[in-house]
């Protein structure tokens, strides 16, 4: 049976916002320059930016810490460093960022499954929000701009209001107390039409992208393209693009010693992993310096390269979800997937049409 | 669902001995009580922790692993530094096994031709071990460990006992002679690879390899001359690893988690892998071939 | 024939001041001979490293000079350029410069005052027994120290070599927390202030037989006790510009030691707490006011060693003047709120009007926490530096502290035979060279008096 | 780890702080968090900070500055004799600092002259270019920083203690700011932010603050600068100003010889 769908008007969204307050800490998109947002801590629907499209860094970083403690070293024992997460409420997350999620949670879920990332991630409410795509949005591509799993409700811009559809179980729980208390009303057909006519306008609105069908074969035949020099003389390895994707999950694991009186090693210690980045020169490199991605081309192909099918033989999907957050935040300007995509494509096509039947 | 314990947690080794072998690698011997190392296979890993310092991955070289657990490790940076400083009585962090490891069950019943080049010999004893404790479920036994120094040999005392076993050839060699004039124990002066044409080696052997990036793409060509099935050719990788449990992404080549589905590959999975077996021109100055 | 006598007092390395320094007293025939300052400290060339660099870099260069005083580099370099452009800072960013220069008299001060010279009076001499046995003001160190870097941590973003104060601007302000959280603080501050000054008025000081110098402090018409102005007061009772500083300082280079001197060979003079108390005690809150009516201070006293406790007076005004500031900070903040929308980057608009202005050159000065601090530059029409001329006030106090140690060993000069009194003689003169606060960037208690004969 | 210079009773093992040519902030950094340090090690030698210094075999010797005039090189390599760790703190020590990057543009004697006009002779003859403590003798462990930052200095302290090399990071700047989720500058307001060629280190002090980086940490791992110039150069920088940037605080020489044409 198809779960219930309801419509809340705008003015009544700070009815809806107490409702998620009650539930735990909500975080929602926040201003925080000329054109960056940032998911924060929000008290009054006042502070929430509705109209943020990509935040600096993707909702990851609350189930996935930039830094986090896993295990240490006390007294001698070696002992598992268990966090109790606090129930979190992430609001406004939109159809890119839940496949993001999709996606981390996949790898984490991996066995062995992270038991700290899955712990904080049991231990929160998504709700996301739809979108209107800007010129680097390029989800249609990528085949992640509508939500299919990841978040527990969903709600719809509709002018005057939200469409809303819960997903999990507590989502719909929500819903139902919410509609209970009489800050939600069932959704009507006006509603419902208003909702179809998003979507299809929202499809219609994408002003670019590519086709995805090639990509395998193409990176794999244009691996030797020209335009990853063109690239990598601009790249500053500064790592920008990774800590911003909604798929990136690297990390370093560091060590923390604490300043001991112990002499033999014993004092205690921390092992605390902390996000890393591909594009960083010592990120491949094994004893006897021998580095598998020596120069910044290198590690830019593979970035690349994982972004647009690195996960097909391992998961069966692609790590990018195309919110374009790597193209705004490339100082250089070299993380366009898009523009690169295309000149890939052009150049296997030419070389495909070149070939004699 | 949400597993009990988080994946990171290691468990506690305590070093029975050690035993320096040659300049810089030393074979350390392990207790560890709680048994959950006990079902590794040939060419897994462990990943070993000296608290307040790191993390390093480290190919367990011994063929049964019960009680005690033996790693062969070269002092290359902070972590395997600190180990060396530790003595007999110390303890370190263990987790593991990790890594696919060679199919050993693939091999059985197969001639078995096993590819050393300096530290690699230490996941291929692990191999030889296994297959002399199972010695009747494999065909010929081939070893070939080449090096670059004459004095780097490592398990030198063992060499001197497999030697003279008749049910396993051997053929060691050295780029270049430095310290006393030749071990003991028999050692040519060469590489792999000539090793590699010197052996009998049968189209239909089976290969297990392990040595330095820059070894593979030579060790490749040479058995593709002597008609190995590509299929049966099977590569341990080196690769950057802090996590060792397909998380940390430092491993990750082509679309695998070299330290889940590798470190062992057969070579069909890894061909045409960007950067998986290629090197670079600069690092083969003086190399192997 | 008589036998001439010749001895050298020689201080090899003055421990507890910032920066190398050696002390050496020559002694001919009973006279003092010579008295030379010798400034080790390796040679740095300020004024060269930063020509060729914009106008804009000149604060976190010049911050390297030194550590301690960073903030009265960065604070000088920036008034020069904005004296030189015609550009007057608004309210907020003014205060917040002063919180932060606050901030640094407070630590500085704290520092030399309860690190470097206590210890000389509570007759300890490694960090571990003052921290032991004297509990008390090693804790009360910590606890003035540890607010007067947070305070310059919370504006400049770093408790030296800020990276937030710049020409025309801060690139971002202290939150409303903050200021709160700081302004508390503050408050609970005020007592163990007035306790360190009370230490100090108490102290028993030893004799230094000073001479009145002439005494130089900015001058400026805020009503408050500052730092910051563009005029300098003599107590010779003129009134000058700063932009005129090379008639009235006149500096001059000396070949043994690598900070530069300052001064007319006749006439030293001295910058530093003592003048600025001189000139602007009536601007005093009353708590400090009340310090430095109770001190010798008041009654005019030109004795070196009171420095010390000028500075302990002036923390005192820092931490009450902090409080202030950051309480009207917070005022702004609230008025703001009230009357949202009003521009207030109207001047990050004109920049480049601005910039009209070059090329051209000009001075900025403020005081720090040892005396006066002048910086010149000369722009091109891009904005690059030309030339400069950085004028620090362990410069301008070289030649006077030479002849305070000349005038003591003259009045003591019987003990420089006597072995018994030499030592202690030599222990005041390091005590004497400590309370200048000198930041050569250091002074050994090792002082040792040889006497040659020939 | 041996107290080498272990005395009596005391056990703990011994450090010293040692400053050449520099502002003195190692010192204060190292001063200020020292309490922390007390119970762990024993302080033999500590000019800025105590009267009573001791001579003799150390196990770490902490130095600030850059080596810029004979006195300091007697000095350093009198210090390397003494001790079993040598740690080199603070971008003066680890890469020669703003006096090194000066000498990009002319050389030291030239600058003595313009400084110190007539008294240049005897100042000359004391000086040197200034340079890192590596460039004269063996460093053990390079902690950059103008400051240092004193979370670091702990940790690096902690490993020597127990006789491990620490853990350095060399990445970018740009990775700390991104992990404090910071509006890029250098993209958003066109700052000549340096943060991409920059260690971290700092916490990404500067654009945290709405500023550009100005590369006090010194370099990061193979700094990508030819790029760096070209994106400044795209934003209208002109070459000569990018240069005395990357230059300034002293780390990037290559580039400076270019700058002195
Ligand atoms: C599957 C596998 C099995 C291995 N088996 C053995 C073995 O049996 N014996 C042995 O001595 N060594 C083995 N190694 C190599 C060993 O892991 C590295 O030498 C070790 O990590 C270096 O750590 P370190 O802290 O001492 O050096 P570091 O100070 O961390 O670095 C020294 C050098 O090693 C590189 N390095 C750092 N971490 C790793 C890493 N995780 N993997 C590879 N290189 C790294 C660095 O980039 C640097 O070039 C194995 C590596 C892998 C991946
Ligand atoms: S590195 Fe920076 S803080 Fe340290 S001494 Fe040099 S200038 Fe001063
Ligand atoms: S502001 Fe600077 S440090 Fe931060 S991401 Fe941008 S370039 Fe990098
Ligand atoms: S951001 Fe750059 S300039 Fe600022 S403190 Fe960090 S390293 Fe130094």
């Amino acid at each position: 049976m198809l779960s219930p769908t309801y419509f809340l008007p705008k003015e009544r969204f700070p009815d809806f916002l107490n409702a998620l307050k009650s539930l735990g800490q909500v975080f929602a998109p926040v201003k925080v320059s000329k054109q960056s947002y940032s998911f924060k801590a929000v008290e009054k629907a006042s502070e929430i930016a509705f109209e943020a499209l990509r935040t600096i860094l993707p909702p990851k970083k609350f189930f996935y810490p930039q830094s986090e403690t896993l295990v240490k070293f006390e007294d001698g024992e070696i002992k598992e460093c268990i966090e109790e997460p606090v129930f979190k409420v992430i609001f406004g997350v939109h159809p890119c960022d839940l496949a993001g999620l999709g996606i981390m949670d996949t790898i984490f879920e991996d066995s062995p499954g992270d038991t700290h990332y899955l712990r904080k991630r049991r231990t929160s409410m998504i709700i996301g929000l739809s979108c209107m795509p800007d010129k680097h949005c390029f989800c249609q591509s990528m085949g992640t701009d509508c939500p299919e799993k990841g978040y527990d409700v969903f709600l719809t811009d509709i002018e005057d209001g939200y469409f809303i559809e819960g997903k999990s179980s507590q989502g719909q729980k929500l819903l139902a107390d919410a509609f209970a208390d009489k800050v939600l009303e069932r959704a009507r057909e006006a509603h419902k039409d208003r909702y179809k006519r998003f979507w299809l306008d929202r499809s219609e609105a994408f002003e670019t992208g590519f086709k995805v069908d090639n990509l395998r074969s193409t990176m794999d035949l244009e691996w030797e393209n020209p335009v990853w020099e063109e690239l990598g003389d601009r790249c500053l390895s500064c790592g920008n693009c990774t800590p911003v994707c909604p798929t990136c999950y690297c990390f370093d694991l560091v060590d923390v010693a604490a300043l001991s009186s112990k002499q033999d090693g014993s004092g205690d210690a921390e092992r605390r992993r902390e996000w890393d980045s591909c594009q960083f020169v010592g990120f491949a490199k094994v004893a006897g310096d021998y580095n598998f991605r020596p120069g910044p081309v290198d590690r830019l192909k593979f970035w690349y390269r994982h972004k647009l099918h690195g996960f097909d033989d391992a998961y069966g999907f692609k790590t990018c979800v195309g919110c374009g957050r790597c193209t705004v935040s490339c100082p250089s300007g070299i993380d366009d997937i898009v523009k690169v995509v295309n000149i890939l494509q052009v150049a296997r096509q030419e070389k495909d049409e070149g070939q004699p039947k | 669902m949400i597993p009990g314990k988080t994946p990171y947690l290691s468990v506690k080794g305590t070093i029975r001995s050690i035993v320096p072998m040659a300049q810089d690698n030393y074979l350390f011997d392990f207790t560890e009580r709680t048994g959950s190392l006990s079902g590794c296979r040939p060419g897994q890993f462990v990943e070993l922790w000296v608290p307040g310092v790191g993390e390093c991955p480290i190919s367990v070289c011994s063929g049964r692993v019960s009680e005690s657990i033996q790693l062969m490790v070269r002092r290359a940076g902070r972590v395997t530094s600190a180990l060396f400083n530790m003595s007999e009585g110390d303890s370190v962090g263990l987790r593991g096994p990790y890594g696919q490891g060679f199919p050993m069950e693939a091999f059985k019943g197969r001639d078995l031709v096993m590819v050393a080049g300096g530290l690699g010999v230490a996941p291929i004893r692990s191999v030889w071990q296994y297959a002399l404790d199972h010695r009747e479920e494999f065909g010929r036994l081939v070893l070939i460990y080449g090096m670059r120094h004459t004095n780097d040999i490592l398990f030198r005392q063992e060499f001197k006992f497999l030697l003279r076993r008749r049910d396993i050839d051997i053929f060691i060699a050295a780029e270049e002679v430095v310290g006393p004039a030749l071990p003991p124990i028999a050692m040519q002066l060469g590489r792999v690879t000539d090793l590699l044409r010197q052996a009998e080696i049968s189209s239909d052997s089976c290969v297990a390899v392990c040595g330095p990036p820059v070894m593979y793409k030579y060790v490749i060509d040479v058995l593709k001359e002597r008609n190995v099935d590509e299929a049966n050719i099977h590569l341990s990788l080196e690769r950057h690893m802090k996590c060792g449990i397909g998380k940390c992404g430092h491993c990750f080549i082509g679309g695998k988690f070299n330290c889940k589905a590798g470190p062992v590959f057969a070579l069909p999975e890894i061909k045409h892998v960007p950067e998986a077996i290629e090197c670079d021109a600069a690092s083969l100055q003086g190399g192997l071939e | 024939m008589a036998e001439i006598k010749k001895s050298t007092i020689v201080i090899p390395e003055v421990t507890r001041v910032e920066g190398h320094s050696a002390v050496t007293v020559d002694i001919l025939d009973g006279k003092v001979e010579n008295v030379k300052l010798d400034v080790f400290e390796g040679t740095r060339y300020f004024e060269k490293i930063v020509v060729g660099h914009k106008y804009d870099e000149m604060a976190h260069l010049t911050s390297r000079i030194c550590a301690i005083c960073s903030t009265g580099h960065v604070l000088a370099s920036i008034f020069a350029i904005e004296n030189l452009l015609g550009y007057k800072a608004d309210e907020k960013t003014t205060l917040l410069r002063e919180l932060m220069h606050l901030g640094m008299i407070i630590e500085s001060h704290a520092t030399h005052l309860c690190a470097l010279v206590l210890p000389d009076f509570l007759g300890v001499e490694d960090l571990i027994s003052f921290a032991d046995k004297h509990k008390e003001e090693f804790a009360l160190w910590t606890f003035l120290r540890t607010l007067g870097n947070d305070v310059q941590y919370m504006v400049g973003g770093r408790s030296f070599h800020p990276v937030n104060l710049h020409v025309f601007k801060l690139s971002s302000h202290p939150s409303g927390e903050a200021l709160n959280v700081m302004a508390h603080r503050l408050k609970d501050a005020r007592e163990k202030a007035l306790y360190l000054a009370q230490v100090f008025l108490d102290l028993k000081l030893p004799a230094i037989p000073s001479f009145e110098p002439e005494y130089l402090a900015l001058d400026y018409d805020s009503p408050t006790y500052g730092y910051f102005g563009t005029r300098v007061k003599s107590s010779k009772s003129w009134l000058r510009s700063i932009e005129e500083y090379r008639d009235y300082l006149g500096e001059y280079p000396v070949a043994y030691s690598h900070a530069k001197k300052s001064g007319n060979a006749a006439q030293p003079f001295m910058v530093g707490a003592i003048a600025r108390l001189r000139f602007h005690s009536e601007k005093l809150g009353r708590e400090a006011r009340q310090l430095f009516l109770s001190s010798e201070l008041a009654k005019g006293s030109c004795n070196t060693m009171l420095n010390n406790l000028a500075q302990s007076i002036e923390l005192v005004e820092a931490v009450y003047r902090a409080q202030a500031i950051c309480e009207t900070l917070l005022q702004i903040e609230e008025d703001e709120k009230a009357s949202p929308g009003e521009a207030r980057n109207e001047n990050e608009t004109n920049i480049d009007r601005l910039l009209d202005k070059l090329p051209g050159a000009a001075v900025g000065a403020v005081e720090c926490p040892r005396g006066t601090l002048y910086h010149y530059y000369d722009l091109d029409e891009k904005g690059v530096v030309r030339a400069a001329d950085l004028i620090t006030p362990s410069a301008q106090n070289t030649q006077r502290i030479e002849s305070d140690i000349r005038n003591t060993v003259e009045a003591r000069i019987a003990e420089v035979e006597d072995g018994a009194r030499q030592a202690l003689l030599q222990a005041d003169l390091e005590t004497l060279v400590r309370a200048y606060d000198p930041c050569n960037t250091c002074a050994t208690h090792a002082v040792s008096i040889r006497v040659a004969k020939r | 780890m041996s107290a080498a210079a272990g005395s009596g009773t005391n056990h703990l093992p011994t450090i010293a702080v040692e400053g050449l040519t520099g502002c003195a902030g190692e010192l204060l950094v190292i001063l200020e968090n020292l309490d922390k340090l007390l119970p762990f090690v024993r302080v033999v030698r500590f000019p800025f900070a105590q009267s009573k210094n001791e001579g003799g075999a150390v196990d770490i010797t902490f130095v600030e500055g850059s080596v810029s005039q004979k006195h300091d090189l007697e000095k350093l390599k009198r210090i390397r004799a003494n001790t079993r760790w040598l740690v080199a703190v603070g971008n003066c020590a680890v890469w020669g600092c703003v006096q090194k990057g000066a000498l990009c543009k002319c050389k030291a004697a030239e600058m003595i002259e313009a400084v110190y006009g007539s008294a240049a002779s005897s100042i000359a003859a004391e000086a040197m270019d200034a340079a890192p403590l590596d460039s004269h003798v063996a460093v053990d462990v390079k902690l950059s920083g103008c400051p240092i930052n004193a979370s670091q200095f702990l940790a690096v302290t902690a490993s020597l203690l127990r006789d491990h090399l620490p853990y350095i990071v060399s990445k970018p700047v740009c990775l700390e700011c991104k992990l404090r989720e910071n509006p890029c500058v250098l993209i958003e307001d066109n700052l000549p932010c340096l943060g991409p060629v920059t260690a971290a280190g700092c916490g990404a002090l500067c654009p945290s603050m709405g500023a550009a980086c100005y590369g006090c940490f010194g370099p990061c791992e193979e700094p990508q600068i030819g790029a760096m110039t070209t994106i400044l150069k795209e934003k209208g920088y002109e070459m000569e100003e990018v240069l005395g940037r990357l230059t300034a605080f002293g780390a990037v020489i290559p580039m400076g010889e270019k700058w002195q044409k």
